[in-house]
């Protein structure tokens, strides 16, 4: 029965890494895109605490920036759901294909 | 400046004050006329301008006369030999130590002696177009002009730098070529003279390379000392010239064939000479003062200056004496066939300045052989005064019935008798008719040329049977045969004005021949007795007179023997009539080969290809522009695409390839 | 006599120009700003002569030098020399000229003349300035005035012309960046002044490889072989000051650069490339000169003559003698006059006949003597008749060209020479096209020059009868400095 | 303690004052556009002249908080840069009903630059970074019926979460591999290795995306031409600017242990940058996505200067933000100032504009030179100085590359300049009488285009901050 060490932890959050990456590019829906991203961000928080924990446990600056972490994201959704919002009612839909007049 | 002013004095008192400023006065009188009358004549002087650049002319002349007095009889000589006096010199432009551009007077025998004939002829033209021009819109332009001529004509003439004289030799070259095109709006007068210019022009390539050569190995462009430096066996300049060769020949050589190239443009010879007929468009005093009696002998000049140096170089003088005789006989040819007066008359011209050419390339440096030279510049003397004088006659002539063609004249002595016997004179002298001037100087170069190859001897001899020939061709169908009386309106002679140029120079064309000429000019300064061997005249005589013979019993009346003639030598007749062909080569050349062959591409090339790659360029960046838009999509998961594609591929870049 | 003077005045004609309200206002204040410049442009000649009668062989004069950009080791160094002098000279005949000639625009006046003060303005400060970095400052002043000039007032198809220029000396100037960063770089100390570089021993490699870069780049300027393309274009569809300015003033900025800055402080690599200079430039004279006989437009003649008569600027400087580089200056010098003259004859027949056709004119002589009258001397200039400048010019670069010995330098002074037949021919094709020949009636209303035309052709008259009647004092003006120049390429 | 707290963060004390007298002027009674912006305008103005007293050297909490002369002189620019947008879009700002939101939303931003640039600590930074994105996303979206603007932000808030995810990313990975979050500590720990290059890959996109390098650009366009020009020109000169400002320390001060590695990164991208912004901005039609993608080469401009990695370096991109606050917010002055009265922004609208509008078509003259970099305007020694640093390294080919690019940027600001002074255009855009602010906005931008090149004791200024 051994305990899990830093290298599974980091396999996790690179994994949740990429999966958030993945659902990024692939969705359409911007609310689960915006979700991704908040897959990213804690694959980040994952990483610093594991760091915290394994490599340099005698000081605090991994918690303490994961913690900044969560609520910068809080932050940073909210405001990005006031946009999707808006986006709504200008488009009368929350589909990402449905936003591209700009281009070229 | 200040430099220039100092030399130019100190020139001047060496020599005393009136001589010193005699000499610069004389080719800046005629300049004076040409800025006067081109600024202000239109304005201010109209008709009156003739007069006034008359007598600016008429002083330059008297300088003249006084010059030459006091050089051949008070000061040229010393111990028997005249000198070479450069009393006037300061330096235009200096190139490097040694070689420069200096302006300055020259005098020695043969400048002084066309000094004379320059300004003499001049003033003849000068009288003679008061009348003859009279009436003329652009009349003060017409004396600008020929006073710019005479200017240029006299720099020439006194040069004392070899680049000086090319300076003034393109001055005469474009006074020329703006008197040809005088009458402006002539299609033909517009032709002719872009045609003598350009050709001119083409032949001073030659000249200018020459003098590069020169004075890279004399180290000096002044005549005297280039002369000196090149004739002098020993001299290092003198060793490395003649060593250094190209396609092995000197370049010594070269140098000689180049600058006589260009003498040979100047003065129409063969295969050169295809301007000057073309030249007469220009008003016929003007054809007497430069398209016979002095720009076109200025290459004969130019080979008489360089004279000693050509000497060191025996394959120029053949060169020289080649072209001569060929031109001699070529011109007189086509002579017999022209129709058209001045063109008869332009092509003698051609003929008897490839007389002075060959007596000068089969003369030699000095002493009895240098006869050769003599005759050259006697006979270019002699040679001035009576084809002036026919020239001015077949002004009068043409004056009177408005026509160049003879085929509208005949029986003129009743209406022009004066210009009539002038006319015949002066045939009589160009025929070497004694005791007319031409006699004397064609003996001598008939002698020197016995003396020295018998082959160029015995084709002059017969070059100037034909001379007596067509001349008397001419006289007969002018003032003899069949009278068209159509040109009724017989308004006589051209008034006194007019007739006393005619006059004067008749009375030189009989008398000139009397000068003891070896005297004064002869290749190496000394004295040269002028040996008079009766045997030895008797053939040219007889063949002249035979000559003149032939043509009276072919157009003292109207017959039909000259066409039968024609006919019984049909086709070399047509050859001589359409002048060889020469002028076709000409054209060949210029139209097909220069423009189409060379400049259309050229312009092509330019337009497509330089200018094509230049479009090209901008072009391609917008297509890649174009092409690179789907990159912006609109795609914001595109973007993110790209975003972490961009990311991972720096990583790899900078952790495994690029450390 | 105080250098920045030479910068002032034009500025401030500038500012006045741009408080002046009506259009007679503005002209007369840019003619009167351009006889200042004039009259400052004769002061500084006569001063320069005097400091060296009293014997002053430094080898620049009324030095100045004020702090700009110090970190940059840049500074605001003015100075002249023989051969600033002659081109200032040039400039101020040029831009007084072009802004006579120029007297009946009505479009826009105030703009119009506000960039020609502009044009000489750079052009002043580029032939004063010893700092390289201030020399490339002024270099591309000039660039966008020309841009506008040709775009605003021009003709024909002047939107491609313009842009052209704009972009090919653009390109120049690049060139001459990268160059002039190398020279900053490459030197044993970091300087952009240009007497610091000339002392100090530039590495031979950096030399090889930033010489091709300047000479290119300023080549550009001066319609070096293949990048000439923009002068037919630019010059023919320029209004007529533009095009004065453009062949008269800023082709030769190119030149002044090739020889002050790259062959001067580069020799190694001058040398090194002489050769291919030589064959550029032969080819481009000749080239030139056999393209022009092809074309029909009065313009593009003058334009592609400008290719060939450049074409000896640049043949006198590759061919590294001092008698050629004097002779390239004078041929600067001369062509400019020459060919601003060029221009503004051209352009006053075409105000009057509307067309640059040749073969549509003919006769012109009967109804406008003037100006065909300054249309037979400039061509015959330009042909090289004796008494004018161009003779003066071209005779001292094949003079010097031929104290090279070797065949290589021989062939090409002799195809270099044979440009005289070609230039006679198209010189009087076009002359005798447009001047003689019989008239059309529909031209013989025609008027004569207006005084403010007459002005501006004897004044450049006047230049080139200067230098061709009396060319010693452009000598003794021009070839110390070119002396100096070829010592240091020699070596010594 | 308190004394130093009050002079050292002076900057951000007075800008918050001025975001809190925002909010409650918000709350309390009703006062007019006119009156308000006229009070903002004045208060900027005052926040950039109180920029340049009481310049203090020291760090605060432990290193988090950092300030220098150099650092002061950053945020005095980005002060006046938002001063004179204050000015310049004033119309615009007059006819909007939510004028207060937008300066609080953008006084918060420059608050979030002013700490970022001051940063000296990844989690000061990272913090930083978002105050000054956040806000940003939501102005973009500030024309709130128009689709394109919502389509422009919610492009921006996506993109910049993922690489604020990214550069957290890269922040974890710094922080395994040397333990430490704070600037001071981290350069003795760097020493190379994989992991470490990775966390600056990660770091450096992050900089890339907000400074929009080629190929992590692609959103700029898009944000740009959607959002409002005042939220545009704020995004282009201001942010761009701070970013600059923060990346040149981040680069010269953390990661000068491994400067071999970026110096090439930075010099590639450069290329990349400036070729692509150019090939893009060749063929645009709307001015403000135009002036984005020439904003983009401008980037590539700055990197090659970043690139030198020398006191050279740091005062030549400082100069060159400095002119180039001048030069582009003239140019979005100009725009602004048409797409408001005559509601155009596309190029070919501009045909004619001297004919009916001198002024305004000088200012956008004398701006697109200065980008351009043509003598005499600022923005020539601003590109010449650039270059120059770029070239001590001796990397002649990318210099080459660059000069080249100017020749192409030419062509297409010159474009603009023949639409507005030589086409014709049967119906110009009609004589546009400009608001007062706006007009002095326009005059301070073109004399600042003018003589901040000329007079060179701004730049030696610079360079006695910067040593």
């Amino acid at each position: 029965m051994m305990e899990p060490g830093l290298y599974h932890v980091l396999f996790i959050s690179t994994a949740l890494f990429f999966i958030g990456v993945f659902g990024f590019l692939t969705r359409r829906n911007l609310i689960t895109m915006l979700m991704s991203i908040e897959l990213v961000l804690n694959s980040v928080n994952i990483n610093f605490i594991a760091f915290n924990k394994y490599v340099w446990p005698n000081q605090l600056d991994g918690l303490f920036f994961s913690i900044f972490v969560i609520a910068i994201a809080a932050a940073e959704a909210a405001v990005a759901i006031a946009i999707i919002i808006n986006l709504y009612r200008s488009h009368q839909s929350i589909d990402v294909e449905n936003a591209e007049d700009l281009k070229f | 400046m200040n430099e220039f002013l100092q030399i130019q004095l100190l020139g001047i008192f060496s020599l005393g004050m009136n001589l010193g400023w005699a000499l610069v006065m004389i080719p800046l009188l005629p300049l004076l006329g040409f800025l006067l009358l081109g600024l202000f004549g239109k304005k201010f002087l109209k008709q009156s301008a003739g007069i006034f650049a008359t007598l600016l002319l008429a002083a330059s002349a008297f300088l003249s006369l006084h010059t030459a007095y006091g050089y051949f009889f008070k000061y040229g000589k010393s111990e028997g030999i005249y000198q070479k006096i450069v009393p006037i010199q300061f330096t235009w432009l200096q190139f490097s130590p040694g070689v420069s551009i200096d302006l300055g007077i020259l005098l020695d025998p043969i400048s002084v002696m066309m000094l004379v004939v320059v300004t003499f002829i001049s003033l003849m033209v000068h009288v003679y177009s008061l009348a003859y021009m009279k009436g003329e819109e652009r009349f003060p332009t017409y004396y600008s002009f020929l006073g710019l001529f005479t200017f240029s004509m006299l720099g020439l003439v006194m040069s004392s730098n070899i680049f000086q004289l090319y300076i003034f030799w393109e001055l005469v070259g474009v006074s020329s070529f703006l008197l040809i095109g005088y009458y402006y709006d002539r299609p033909s007068a517009v032709a002719a003279c872009k045609k003598a210019f350009i050709i001119t022009r083409f032949a001073d390539l030659g000249f200018l390379i020459g003098i590069l050569i020169l004075s890279f190995y004399g180290g000096t462009l002044d005549f005297n000392t280039l002369i000196e430096k090149l004739t002098s066996t020993d001299s290092t300049e003198f060793k490395t010239i003649v060593s250094a060769s190209f396609m092995g020949i000197s370049a010594l050589t070269w140098a000689l064939v180049l600058v006589f190239i260009g003498g040979a443009g100047k003065s129409a010879l063969f295969p050169l000479h295809v301007w000057l007929p073309d030249a007469m468009e220009g008003p016929t005093p003007v054809s007497a003062l430069i398209h016979a009696a002095t720009m076109v002998v200025a290459g004969v000049f130019l080979v008489a200056r360089l004279f000693p140096v050509f000497s060191m170089s025996e394959v120029a003088l053949m060169v020289v004496s080649i072209i001569g005789i060929i031109s001699a006989l070529f011109a007189a040819l086509i002579a017999c066939t022209q129709t058209d007066i001045k063109r008869v008359l332009a092509y003698s011209t051609m003929s008897q300045i490839g007389f002075m050419m060959f007596s000068l390339g089969v003369s030699g440096q000095g002493g009895e052989s240098g006869l050769g030279f003599t005759a050259a510049m006697f006979h270019l003397f002699t040679h001035a005064l009576f084809k002036a004088l026919l020239f001015l006659g077949a002004g009068s002539v043409i004056h009177f019935i408005h026509s160049n063609e003879m085929k509208d004249m005949g029986g003129l002595r009743k209406h022009l008798p004066i210009t009539h016997i002038t006319f015949l004179i002066a045939c009589l002298a160009i025929s070497g008719v004694p005791p007319f001037a031409g006699f004397f100087s064609k003996e001598e170069i008939l002698l020197a040329a016995y003396h020295h190859n018998a082959t160029i001897y015995w084709i002059a001899l017969a070059t100037s049977g034909l001379t007596s020939f067509y001349m008397f061709r001419l006289y007969f169908s002018i003032f003899w045969n069949k009278e068209h009386i159509a040109h009724g309106e017989a308004h006589g002679e051209g008034g006194f004005v007019m007739m006393l140029p005619l006059i004067v120079l008749s009375v030189g064309a009989a008398a000139a021949g009397f000068i003891p000429f070896g005297e004064y000019v002869s290749a190496d300064g000394k004295a040269l007795e002028s040996v008079f061997h009766l045997q030895f005249s008797i053939a040219p005589v007889a063949l002249g007179l035979a000559g003149i013979f032939t043509a009276m019993w072919m157009y003292k009346k109207q017959n039909n023997r000259p066409d039968t003639i024609a006919h019984s030598m049909n086709s070399f007749y047509k050859l001589a009539y359409h002048k060889f062909y020469v002028d076709e080569l000409y054209l060949f050349v210029t139209k097909k080969i220069l423009f189409n062959l060379i400049g259309k591409p050229a312009a092509w090339f330019d337009k497509n290809v330089v200018n094509g790659l230049v479009n090209g360029t901008g072009n391609f960046t917008l297509f890649i522009s174009e092409k690179a838009k789907g990159f912006q999509s609109g795609k914001v998961q595109q973007y993110a695409i790209y975003f972490l594609a961009g990311m991972i591929g720096l990583a790899v870049l900078f952790i495994y390839i690029w450390k | 006599m105080n250098l920045t003077l030479l910068i002032l005045l034009p500025l401030l004609t500038a500012v006045v120009i741009l408080l002046m309200r009506s259009g007679v206002q503005v002209k007369w204040s840019a003619f009167i700003g351009a006889s200042a410049q004039f009259i400052l442009a004769l002061i500084l000649f006569f001063a320069f002569r005097k400091e060296r009668a009293l014997g002053n062989e430094a080898q620049m004069l009324f030095e100045l030098q004020y702090k700009w950009f110090p970190s940059w080791h840049i500074s605001f160094h003015l100075g002249v020399d023989g051969i600033s002098v002659a081109m200032i000279l040039l400039t101020a005949f040029v831009v007084i000229a072009g802004v006579l000639v120029s007297w009946n625009v009505e479009k826009m006046t105030k703009e119009f003349y506000l960039l020609l003060i502009l044009l000489s303005l750079g052009a002043y400060g580029f032939f004063i300035s010893l700092d390289l970095f201030i020399l490339f400052f002024f270099l591309e002043i000039a660039v966008i005035p020309k841009y506008l000039l040709i775009g605003i007032w021009g003709s024909g198809k002047k939107d491609y012309a313009a842009n052209k220029l704009a972009l090919m000396l653009m390109g120049g100037s690049a060139l001459v960046l990268v160059g002039l960063l190398g020279l900053y770089f490459g030197g044993t100390e970091n300087t952009f002044d240009l007497l610091l570089l000339s002392k100090m021993q530039i590495p031979v490699l950096v030399q090889k490889i930033c010489f091709p870069l300047l000479f290119v780049g300023f080549g550009v300027f001066t319609a070096l072989f293949p990048f000439h393309t923009w002068v037919p274009d630019g010059h023919s569809s320029a209004p007529t000051a533009g095009s004065m300015f453009l062949a008269g003033i800023s082709m030769k900025l190119g030149g002044y650069g090739c020889l002050r800055v790259a062959t001067y402080l580069l020799p190694e690599g001058a040398r090194e490339y002489a050769n291919i200079i030589i064959v550029l430039s032969a080819i481009a004279i000749l080239y030139g000169a056999f393209a022009t006989m092809m074309q029909k437009d009065l313009k593009y003649i003058n334009a592609y003559s400008s290719v060939s008569h450049c074409g000896f600027v640049l043949l006198g400087i590759g061919m590294l003698t001092k008698t050629a580089i004097a002779g390239a200056v004078m041929q600067m010098v001369s062509h400019g006059l020459m060919t601003a003259l060029f221009f503004a004859v051209i352009g006053m027949i075409y105000e009057r006949t509307h067309t640059r056709e040749v073969n549509e004119m003919g006769g012109l002589i009967k109804v406008m003597p003037f100006i065909t009258t300054v249309l037979f001397i400039v061509g015959l200039c330009s042909l090289g008749l004796p008494g004018l400048s161009g003779f003066v010019a071209e005779m001292t670069v094949f003079m010097g060209a031929w104290q090279n010995p070797d065949p290589f330098h021989r062939v090409a002074t002799i195809a270099a020479c044979m440009s005289i037949v070609v230039t006679a021919v198209y010189i009087l094709r076009a002359i005798g096209q447009t001047a003689m020949g019989p008239i059309s009636e529909r031209y013989l209303s025609l008027q004569d020059a207006r005084w403010n035309e007459k002005l501006a052709a004897i004044i450049l008259i006047a230049g080139i009868i200067a230098i061709g009647i009396t060319p010693f004092w452009l000598n003794d003006l021009v070839t110390p400095a070119a002396d100096i120049i070829m010592q240091k390429v020699a070596g010594k | 303690m308190l004394n130093d707290f009050l002079l050292l963060m002076k900057a951000e004390l007075v800008l918050a004052f001025i975001l809190f007298l925002l909010l409650i002027l918000k709350v309390g009674k009703e006062i007019t556009n006119e009156r308000l912006l006229a009070l903002i305008q004045l208060l900027l103005l005052g926040n950039f002249i109180f920029g340049f007293f009481f310049i203090e050297n020291g760090s605060l909490f432990g290193g988090m908080f950092t300030t220098n002369g150099l650092i002061a002189f950053q945020k005095s620019i980005i002060s006046l840069g938002i001063y004179l947008i204050s000015l310049l879009f004033s119309d615009w700002l007059k006819k909007s009903e939510h004028l207060p939101e937008f300066f609080i939303l953008l006084l918060s931003a420059v608050l979030g630059m002013f700490f970022l640039i001051s940063s000296g600590n990844l989690l000061m930074f990272y913090l930083s970074l978002e105050l000054a994105t956040i806000p940003v996303a939501a102005m973009a979206n500030f024309d709130l019926d128009k689709k394109i603007s919502s389509e422009a932000s919610m492009k921006m808030i996506l993109s910049s979460a993922l690489s604020s995810g990214v550069l957290l990313f890269g922040i974890s990975l710094i922080y395994g591999a040397t333990g430490t979050i704070s600037f001071d500590q981290i350069p003795a720990l760097l020493d190379g290795n994989g992991l470490q290059i990775l966390a600056f890959v990660f770091l450096f996109t992050a900089f890339a995306f907000k400074l929009s390098i080629v190929p992590f650009h692609l959103w700029t366009a898009d944000v740009y031409e959607g959002s409002p020009i005042a939220v545009t020109s704020f995004l282009s000169v201001i942010s761009k600017g701070a970013i600059t400002f923060i990346l040149l320390t981040t680069l010269y001060k953390v990661f000068a242990p491994i400067h071999d590695l970026w110096y090439n990164m930075v010099m590639l991208l450069s290329v990349i940058t400036m070729v692509v912004g150019n090939l893009f901005a060749l063929r645009q039609q709307n001015i403000k996505r135009f002036l984005a993608f020439s904003s983009i080469a401008q980037v590539g401009f700055i990197l090659l200067g970043i690139s030198s990695h020398s006191m050279e370096g740091t005062s030549s991109v400082v100069y060159f933000v400095l002119i180039y606050v001048f030069s582009n917010l003239a140019a979005f002055g100009v725009a602004g100032a048409i797409s408001q009265t005559a509601g155009k922004e596309r190029i070919e609208d501009y045909k004619g504009l001297y004919q009916t509008n001198p002024l305004i078509s000088w200012v956008l003259a004398l701006s697109l030179f200065s980008l351009a970099g043509i003598p005499p305007t600022a923005g020539f020694f601003g590109k010449l100085f650039l270059i120059t640093a770029g070239a001590s390294k001796g990397n002649y080919f990318f210099i080459t590359v660059a000069a080249l690019n100017m020749i192409i940027s030419l062509y297409y600001y010159l474009r603009i300049v023949r639409a507005v002074f030589m086409d014709t255009n049967p119906q110009p855009i009609p004589k546009i009488n400009l608001d007062p602010a706006t007009k002095l906005g326009m005059i301070i931008c073109g004399a600042g285009i003018i003589f901040i090149g000329l007079l060179s004791w701004v730049y030696d200024y610079i360079t006695t901050l910067s040593l």
